[in-house]
């Protein structure tokens, strides 16, 4: 029978500095209903939104809670690997869908793959992997690397080393999250010479290091990054003019200037709504809304029909950000991934430009890990 | 490949780096050593620093306003704070006064989230500060020469306050026995409220400085707490000295430790085994510092001389 | 004193709402009751574990989730190479705990007060770090769990219910444990060496043994909480070392009442409950959880427990 | 000068002083005896306002003074000898000296560092060293010169020669007998009552927080019963 | 003279510049009470810290009931029999009086690793407990927590729990001062009582019972001692009376 109501748990991050990113997912999940006019086959929708505090044990009672006291038929969001690895279980046990709408961890994508977990985001390994062809490519032959020193640090610099085939000049690994100050690593890039830095950093990280960058007087050295520069990162750079992170590279599977149908819906309506770029984490979460919407569709708006929402979701069938993509037999999106550069738009905003396609129809290396079969 | 001149370049980012750690210790040792009140929101009052800097500087357009502000505000903040608050706490123990500043810390975080948002701000370096100068042929970052000057500036001001003028007098009695003090005629409440005030500009003065280099955001005090109380452990709490040795032998150890130790490493450790070892140590020095250091000095360094 | 005071009564009235909240969520059909109770279990065993060094001992541990951290990892290591048997796993979380606690205690106690606060606060960063460089366990991404603690069918730990009131006992235990240790010659001994440790060395007690003694019983135990939360949350991770946790730890000693023994047990339910109720009003909870905390300690001496009390016209 | 009418004061539920009543005039030496724990130094903290009290009146120079924060009481002109010493651990011996010095109703012979310095040359000789170091009869002699160093009209000395070798306690009496010459009022708490009666004008006998017997020092002389029944001796 | 309860040899300390201690040898016997008297500042504070071990001598050593303890932590001292009280006023804040002296008797009853029993049903702590506190007259304030006592009270607690102990030998440090004429004198008598049975070292600023009590007197002047003796030699020697006594004050 039909439900009442399509309940959805959205967990993020929305209290402390991280809190920026859960915003962003926030207001993009709310284009989404608006594109949807709210209601999914002709069931309202109802979202709720929990705050993670970046907390393993926090996202998980809030997942608990979701679950069972807010009896939610789908939850999705989580930004942070830990998180979603500690909240994964009660969701897969309540017998809901986990729709991930950021964290790429290598373990859900291997070993912990689920029928019932999607992901509208990318294994955390692929956008460095994208990088290292591109380094290739531009014929850089000694790299500077820098990233903090947790699990996607790791995970970024190994993603990168699987492709990148030039020499490694020095890698520093930073400590997290206390180190803002970058000078003991930029001194020693600069006296090494490179032809290029590569960085990871997510959040206000990467304004202290591009900051210090142009500070150290590195600027005629090229910059690479990963999840780094973004469309949360760069208004702030703009705000401090720190020119020097114009015309710096980075990879992505998608960018506000994507040419698809429904990216430039989704771009312009949000600047419309909010007055600023939309990050990958917000196409993200549109995508994980739009995706719950298609399952509920082939539903008929009947929430027990799990084979059937499931069969649907797996043929990615859905208006996405990043046009038409397949999922791979881990439920992770095979996907297309780009260069972009950063520039300043027509009204003289930065934001990131596509520049090139470096991937097609791109498979995370951690799929052979997951025992499912692609059956779709 | 290591050179000299990087070797001195990276002192003198360790100095930098330990400057504006004693300005952070000076006002806690000040606070926390002398006054004997644990302060764990002393690093919210670097964040609030931080804001204002920037935000005045976006205002007027020009970061020596906004450096200039902060020191006020903080100051106001801070005598508001330990009038309504802290205060009523200096006679009960450490473990009360956690507590509340605990709270104060929250309260503090969220506001700055209510009024600036969460996303941070930055603060543009005027272009007189933004060049580089010649420190004996390492081209060094002129804004970061200035922190230094500055901050030695403040090390020999907050020296002859309290080691030499009767006020600081009053404060490290006050410290040891409030009643008396106060039983001799001197209004030890107005005393501690300016010295709580003087700590938090302090601690404004150091965020309004980071702010051009580092991002300024939420959540920036607490790790900058730690490393603070690192500090004036290290140094021996109440000892203006021992936060200035501390400060700069923390500086210089956590970048110094970052730079050189994975190439040590490399050196006696197969390769894989020093790339995991380096950053993890790098990351535990200061820890084991201290840790070394109260193990052979359990005053630390400078142990303040109380009874 | 009267026993039915106030203080005894909410003391009652939590462990009363402990042992019918799984009546309750099954009746309300909200699982999630089950859940957030444990949870508060657990981490009372935590809190009552830190107030017998805090609380009694004067020893003020800004590391004491560090023995959280390692019981839940012994459990999470153990599992992830197939040693799911509790009988194993359990014992070995509490004497791994223990042993840590031990090296730690022996190298910490040396110092006093603040300084006493700092180094093990460092230790305890530095077990952190030590936790976000094991690669081979996640690293801070964490460790899931991939099977509960295996009793050979005596306690299903995996069934919500049976592992609920597994907890209850325990958390019954430890308060009960703690009780006569406080009232024993060894708590004289530890609460004599907090108010005075010259003089207790004076009349002939080697302070040091029995402050170590503590910091080891204290470990364990906080050790125990930890192989709970690692079959609760069916994951570890480094951040239950942190010393932000160690810090909300303090806080619920605090919130409850430091010096009495279930003030702990009233101090976590609270904290927890508290953020439950407050973040479900506003995203913004913690511009009332932060002056709420400042209320409690400007105008309620002792915490919940101390406030009641004197309510009560005891001598506080 | 001082005049203290019906004092109450309690700490928390126990009520210590029940309407302590005593005068001291202008150039006058009173004493205050009595037993262990009978409230003589409760007395003399709820003079100083260091312990709020819960009724009764204290007026000093013509205003009264109770309820006063206690440096406004101190500012007023009366300085302190506290039981226990309490000098500062953590200052020097000269910093404990002149951190709260003042002439501020201008004495026309002010204490000073040297005049300190020469009547306890003890003091001299450890003058760079820190408070926490001294002896304990050598601490006695550092709170009695700080509390001289602000130019009190009162001194008020709670057991001032406590733990003093004979020869110092000695010369406290006479340094008290020359203050006394000079015109200094001085209320003062001790055991010693033979150096008490050769010093003192008045005396206070209380019990239970309430005077129980006042009169000149000759009277108490004169009657061992009292000084059997009161001080048992 | 009886078989020395107590050695000390050539012992030394120095703070700084300040020689506390300088070459001082003593014996004290077997029953005896010794008083050591001296100005202020003498070095005797720092004498008795240095027989309890709490502060450790720069050289010289200490011998007591036959064993030489000049590197022993105070504990195993105070649990060979060597008791002692404190100048500054040194007892448990938070306890009552009863619960201060059994915690002492406790120190001296085997170790402290019992974690289950109830200490406040333990009739052999809290009988010999009681007992002390009688002695000194504390015995009506039992059950009153330490901290609302006052000054006179805590320094009877005081000896109440070095007596409670049954040491050997007891080190008291100016036990008399704050207390009352009446307290003196009660003090004066216990000490009587003890006399012969134990053997103690006094030190005390109050003349007249230092002249009641003591065996023999040594008198401390800069950290040597100057003089020592029967009492009746002491007072009548010059040398004592200039750096000590005083030439006025009557005893
Ligand atoms: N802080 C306190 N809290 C509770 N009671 C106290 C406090 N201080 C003193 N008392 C009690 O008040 C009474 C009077 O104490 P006070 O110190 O005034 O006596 P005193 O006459 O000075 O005695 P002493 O000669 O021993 O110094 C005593 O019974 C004491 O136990
Ligand atoms: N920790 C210390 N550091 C430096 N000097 C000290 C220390 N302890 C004591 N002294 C000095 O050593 C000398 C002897 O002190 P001690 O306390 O033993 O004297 P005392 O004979 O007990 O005097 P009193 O009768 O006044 O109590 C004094 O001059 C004192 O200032
Ligand atoms: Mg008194
Ligand atoms: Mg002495």
């Amino acid at each position: 029978a039909k439900a009442e109501k399509v309940k959805i748990g959205f967990v993020t991050t929305l209290s402390g500095g991280p809190g920026v990113i859960g915003k962003d997912m926030r207001q993009s999940v709310e284009i989404a209903l608006d594109h949807l006019g709210g209601k999914m086959a002709g069931v309202p929708v109802e979202v709720i939104f929990e705050d993670d505090q970046v907390k393993p044990e926090v996202g998980k009672q809030k997942t608990e809670k979701l679950v069972h006291k807010d009896k939610v038929d789908f939850v999705s969001g989580f930004i942070w690997s830990h998180v979603v690895l500690a909240a994964r279980k009660t969701v897969v046990d309540a017998g809901k869908f986990l729709i991930i709408s950021n964290a790429g961890t290598s373990q859900i994508a291997g070993r912990l793959c689920h029928e019932n977990i999607f992901s509208t985001a990318w294994q955390n390994d692929q956008v460095p992997m994208a990088m290292g062809e591109v380094l290739n490519k531009r014929g850089v032959k000694s790299l500077y690397v820098v990233a903090p020193n947790y699990a996607a640090g790791r995970d970024m610099v190994n993603g990168l080393s699987r492709t990148f085939k030039g020499k490694i000049a020095g890698k520093d690994m930073t400590k997290w999250p206390d180190q803002t100050d970058f000078s003991a690593e930029l001194a020693k890039a600069r006296a090494a010479k490179p032809d290029g830095v590569f960085i990871f950093y997510p959040g206000a990280h990467t304004n202290a290091f591009i900051r210090q960058y142009s500070q150290a007087g590195m600027t005629r050295t090229p910059l690479y990054s990963v999840f780094s520069i973004d469309s949360l990162s760069l208004p702030r750079l703009q705000e401090a003019n720190t020119t020097a992170v114009l015309g710096t590279y980075n990879t992505q599977f998608w960018s506000p200037d994507m040419d698809t149908e429904t990216s430039r819906k989704f771009v312009a309506d949000y600047k419309k709504k909010f007055k600023s770029y939309p990050s990958h984490y917000g196409a993200q979460s549109y995508d994980s809304i739009m995706l719950i919407a298609s399952a509920v569709e082939a539903a008929g708006g009947d929430l027990s029909k799990m084979d059937a929402m499931r069969d649907r979701m797996r043929k990615a069938d859905f208006p996405s950000v990043r046009g038409k993509f397949t999922y791979g037999n881990n439920q992770f999106p095979i996907q297309d991934f780009f260069l972009r550069e950063v520039v300043k738009d027509a009204d003289g905003n930065w934001t990131t430009k596509i520049v090139q396609k470096i991937y097609e129809k791109h498979q995370d290396p951690f799929a052979e890990k997951c025992k499912m079969k692609k059956t779709w | 490949m290591v050179t000299w001149t990087l070797v001195f370049e990276q002192l003198l980012n360790g100095v930098q780096f330990g400057v504006l750690l004693f300005l952070l210790a000076a006002g806690l040792t000040l606070i926390f050593g002398i006054m004997d009140l644990m302060n764990l929101a002393h690093g919210s009052l670097y964040m609030l620093g931080a804001y204002i800097a920037a935000t005045v500087t976006h205002w007027t357009d020009s970061f020596l306003i906004g450096l200039v502000a902060a020191l006020p505000a903080t100051l106001v903040i801070g005598i508001v704070v330990e009038v309504l608050v802290l205060r009523a706490l200096y006679r009960r123990g450490h473990l009360d006064q956690v507590l509340a500043t605990f709270g104060l810390i929250l309260f503090f975080n969220e506001s700055v989230r209510l009024i600036w948002g969460p996303a941070g701000i930055q603060v543009p370096l005027p272009d007189f500060l933004n060049g580089s100068v010649d420190l004996f042929g390492v081209p060094y970052p002129m804004y970061r020469v200035t922190v230094i000057v500055a901050g030695l500036a403040v090390a020999g001001f907050l020296y002859w306050l309290v080691v030499k003028t009767r006020l600081g007098m009053l404060i490290r009695a006050g410290a040891s026995n409030r009643e008396m003090v106060a039983a001799l005629g001197i209004d030890i409440k107005l005393v501690f409220t300016l010295v709580f005030g003087l700590g938090a500009a302090l601690a404004g003065l150091a965020g309004a400085l980071v702010g051009p280099i580092r991002s300024v955001g939420i959540g920036m005090g607490e790790n900058v707490l730690i490393l603070t109380l690192v500090v004036i452990v290290i140094g021996g709490i109440g000892s203006i000295r021992g936060a200035f040795v501390g400060a700069l032998l923390i500086g210089v150890i956590e970048i110094l430790g970052r730079a050189f130790l994975s190439t040590l490493f490399e050196l006696v450790l197969p390769s894989n085994a020093a790339e995991t070892a380096g950053p993890a140590v790098a990351s535990m020095l200061i820890y084991i510092l201290m840790a070394g250091v109260l193990f052979f000095r359990p005053q630390g360094l400078f142990p303040a001389r109380t009874g | 004193m009267a026993l039915l005071n106030a203080r005894n009564l909410v003391v009652l009235a939590t462990f009363a709402l402990l042992a019918l909240a799984p009546a309750y969520a099954a009746w309300v059909e909200t699982p999630f009751y089950l859940d957030l109770g444990r949870r508060m279990m657990i981490l009372a065993i935590g809190a009552l574990s830190l107030n017998l060094i805090m609380g009694f001992g004067g020893m003020i541990s800004f590391g004491h989730a560090v023995y959280i951290g390692i019981g839940a990892y012994t459990v999470g290591i153990c599992a992830f190479h197939e040693v799911t048997s509790g009988f194993v796993q359990w014992p070995l979380a509490l004497a791994i705990s223990a042993a840590v606690a031990l090296v730690f205690g022996v190298i910490s106690l040396r110092t006093r007060g603040v300084y006493f606060i700092m180094i093990t606060l460092a230790l305890a960063q530095m077990t952190f770090y030590l936790g976000i460089s094991l690669d081979q366990y996640g690293g801070d991404d964490g460790l899931t769990v991939y099977a509960p603690s295996d009793f050979a069918g005596l306690i299903d730990v995996d069934d919500d219910l049976s592992f609920y009131y597994v907890v209850f006992v325990l958390l019954a235990l430890c308060l009960w444990f703690s009780q006569r240790l406080i009232r024993s010659r060894f708590g004289m001994v530890l609460q004599g060496a907090r108010q005075n440790e010259g003089r207790m060395e004076a009349i002939g007690v080697p302070v040091f043994r029995y402050k170590l003694t503590a910091f080891v019983i204290a470990g364990t135990m906080a050790g125990l909480a930890g192989a709970l939360l690692a079959n609760h949350t069916d994951f570890v991770n480094p951040e239950m070392a942190h010393w932000t946790r160690s810090g909300d730890l303090i806080i619920m000693v605090l919130l409850g009442g430091m010096g009495s023994i279930a003030g702990p047990i009233v101090g976590a339910a609270a904290f927890l409950l508290l953020e439950e109720l407050l973040s479900g009003v506003t995203e913004y909870w913690q511009v009332i959880f932060g002056p709420f905390l400042i209320l409690v300690v400007l105008y309620a001496r002792g915490g919940i427990l101390g406030f009641l009390s004197r309510k009560d016209g005891g001598d506080g | 000068m001082l005049s203290v009418r019906d004092m109450e004061t309690s700490y928390g539920a126990s009520q210590v002083l029940f309407g302590m009543t005593l005068d001291v005039a202008a150039g006058e030496v009173v004493t205050l005896m009595g037993r262990n724990g009978m409230g003589k130094t409760t007395t003399v903290r709820s003079i100083m306002g260091l312990t709020p009290t819960q009724g009764g009146t204290v007026v000093f120079d013509g205003a009264r003074i109770d309820g006063l924060p206690s440096y406004r009481i101190a500012r007023a002109g009366i300085g302190l000898v506290p039981e226990g010493r309490q000098i500062f651990p953590n200052l020097t011996v000269r910093e404990n000296l002149v951190a709260t010095a003042h002439n501020r109703l201008g004495a026309a012979r002010p204490w000073t560092l040297d005049r300190v310095f020469d009547r306890f040359p003890a003091l001299a000789a450890r003058a760079g060293g820190m408070g926490s170091e001294l002896s304990g009869g050598e601490q006695q002699m550092l709170a009695i010169s700080r509390a001289l160093m602000t130019n009190p009209r009162l001194l008020i000395l709670d057991e001032a020669t406590e733990g003093l070798a004979p020869r110092i306690r000695a010369e406290i009496w006479r340094c008290l007998a020359e203050l006394k010459a000079d015109g200094q009022a001085i209320l003062v708490i001790d055991k010693n009552l033979a150096a008490l009666a050769r010093i003192a004008d008045r005396h206070y006998i209380i019990e239970k927080g309430a005077v129980v017997w006042s009169g000149s020092a000759a009277a108490l002389e004169a009657d061992p019963g009292l000084q059997h029944r009161y001080l048992g001796v | 003279m009886a078989e020395p309860m107590m050695e000390i040899r050539a012992l030394r300390k120095s703070f700084g510049g300040v020689v506390a201690t300088d070459d001082l040898t003593l014996d004290v016997g077997a029953g005896e009470l010794h008083a050591v008297i001296g100005p202020n500042g003498a070095g005797k504070t720092t004498l008795i810290s240095q027989l309890s071990g709490a502060l450790m001598p720069d050289s010289g050593t200490i011998r007591f009931d036959g064993r030489d303890i000049t590197r022993m932590p105070p504990y195993a001292r105070s649990r060979r029999g060597l008791a002692r009280s404190f100048q500054i006023t040194s007892i448990f804040p938070e306890f009552t009086a009863l619960d201060n002296v059994a915690l002492a008797v406790q120190a001296h009853d085997g170790h402290s690793f019992s974690f289950f029993r109830d200490v406040r049903r333990e009739a052999r702590l809290r009988d010999p407990a009681r007992a002390a506190l009688a002695r000194v007259g504390l015995e009506a304030r039992a059950e009153v927590t330490a901290r609302y006592m006052s000054h006179g009270e805590h320094r009877q607690l005081e000896i109440a729990m070095a007596l409670a102990t049954n040491p050997k030998m007891l080190l008291l440090d100016e036990p008399m001062a704050g207390m009352g004429p009446e307290e003196s004198g009660l003090m004066v008598d216990i000490l009587k009582g003890l006399k012969g049975e134990q053997t103690i070292l006094l030190i005390e600023h109050d003349m007249d019972a230092v002249f009641r009590l003591a065996d023999r007197i040594t008198v401390l002047v800069y950290g040597r001692a100057i003089a020592s003796g029967a009492p009746e030699e002491i007072r009548a020697s010059a040398e004592v009376r200039h750096a000590y006594l005083g030439e006025d004050e009557t005893v």
